[in-house]
């Protein structure tokens, strides 16, 4: 699974984007996340609070509670600013 | 005819405004977004998430263009690094008549502000920060709700 | 700042709206009216009353200023013969941020077609005829009573 | 009393100004009307249904009952199209 991440999350974790093979109790972008903290300090510190957190699967947003399926790409990111 | 472009250049209003006026529109509408420089901002930077944003840029010219009937929809929105006065974004709409395309162009500058993946970070000499989303654009958008 | 121009002159709209972006500005809106050349129109012509329309588009312009705080409101209406295509009239507003730009650009527009002293002539071929003032744009105005 | 006339109105009058002395008992703007329908055949075609017109006095758009005082320019012309 592709991951990318942008803005402050990107920048925190210290890369824009990984690939990664969660195990398969991972099943939501919640559990994605959560899986993610334990990957290192940084990626702890960037997901530390959920609530702060946007998500798109295979570039459409998504809640965070959304089943991941056959996802093949997952981005993280905070709310979005444009405009 | 629907035209989205998300490019570092600098946004060209003559150019993108002179071409959206097709056989049949009575009326264009615009909005601009410029680089604010009265609250002490150096430079502002645009990120954004390849792919997803034109994809989004064009499904909601494709509402807009459906909803209203428009002649014409563009959505041109810059990335990368900007100076205080320039425009970081440029939308416009054409129909046959002003109430259309006066509409349609508020719809589409209020759902690109939640939809679209874009996010700013502020420069104010060394200090460098993102800029948090605001409720009052999200109260914007969902006066669009159908 | 305020600019209002009645002229006979083509109106080049990069011009008129990169003059109207001052520091504080965020957003700037602005309405188009272009001549449809769809309905068999071969010419418009526009006449006016000098002084009085001048007088009119100011005192409209210093209202949305007043009412919506805005760093500059530009009109610039074409008089004479135009062709299909050509642009009659520009309305422009810049504010810090795009819900007052765009409301006072859609409440010049509206009063515009009420309150300043304009008429229009289609020829269609050697036909000629001046146009009607049209009911739905008494009631378009009339949304912005205070 | 300079008097202003734009449009069909214009057209159909055949001069855009003309300077009139209206008698005493000519007080607003539709009092002047009618009395102007008197000065010819043009005026009277021009300004046959009130319903159609509208005014200005000094610049100033006014209903057709207002009082003329000492208004120095009246214009009278169709409802107005711009924009």
């Amino acid at each position: 699974m592709r991951l990318l991440y942008f803005a402050w999350v990107r920048e925190t974790i210290g890369v824009g984007e990984e690939d990664v093979q969660p195990p398969e109790a991972v099943r939501t972008v919640a559990d994605l996340i959560d899986w993610l903290r334990g990957c290192s300090d940084a990626h702890a510190a960037a997901l530390a609070d959920m609530t702060r957190l946007r998500a798109a699967v295979d570039q459409k947003f998504v809640a965070l509670d959304t089943q991941l399926g056959a996802a093949r790409e997952v981005a993280i990111f905070p709310p979005v600013t444009g405009g | 005819m629907i035209r989205v472009s998300v490019d570092t250049a600098p946004i060209d209003v003559g150019i993108e405004l002179a071409g959206i006026a097709e056989s049949g529109a009575g009326g264009i509408a615009s909005f601009i977004g410029v680089v604010r420089g009265d609250d002490g901002v150096t430079c502002l930077e645009l990120e954004h998430y390849p792919g997803m944003t034109e994809a989004v840029l064009c499904d909601l010219a494709e509402q807009a263009m459906a909803r209203w009937g428009l002649v014409s929809a563009v959505v041109v929105h810059r990335v990368g690094p900007m100076d205080p006065g320039e425009r970081i974004v440029l939308v416009a709409t054409a129909a046959a008549h002003r109430g259309a395309a006066l509409e349609a162009c508020a719809f589409l500058i209020d759902r690109l502000k939640t939809d679209a993946p874009f996010w700013k970070r502020e420069h104010r000499g060394r200090a460098v920060s993102w800029v948090d989303a605001r409720e009052s654009d999200g109260q914007a958008a969902a006066r669009w709700a159908v």
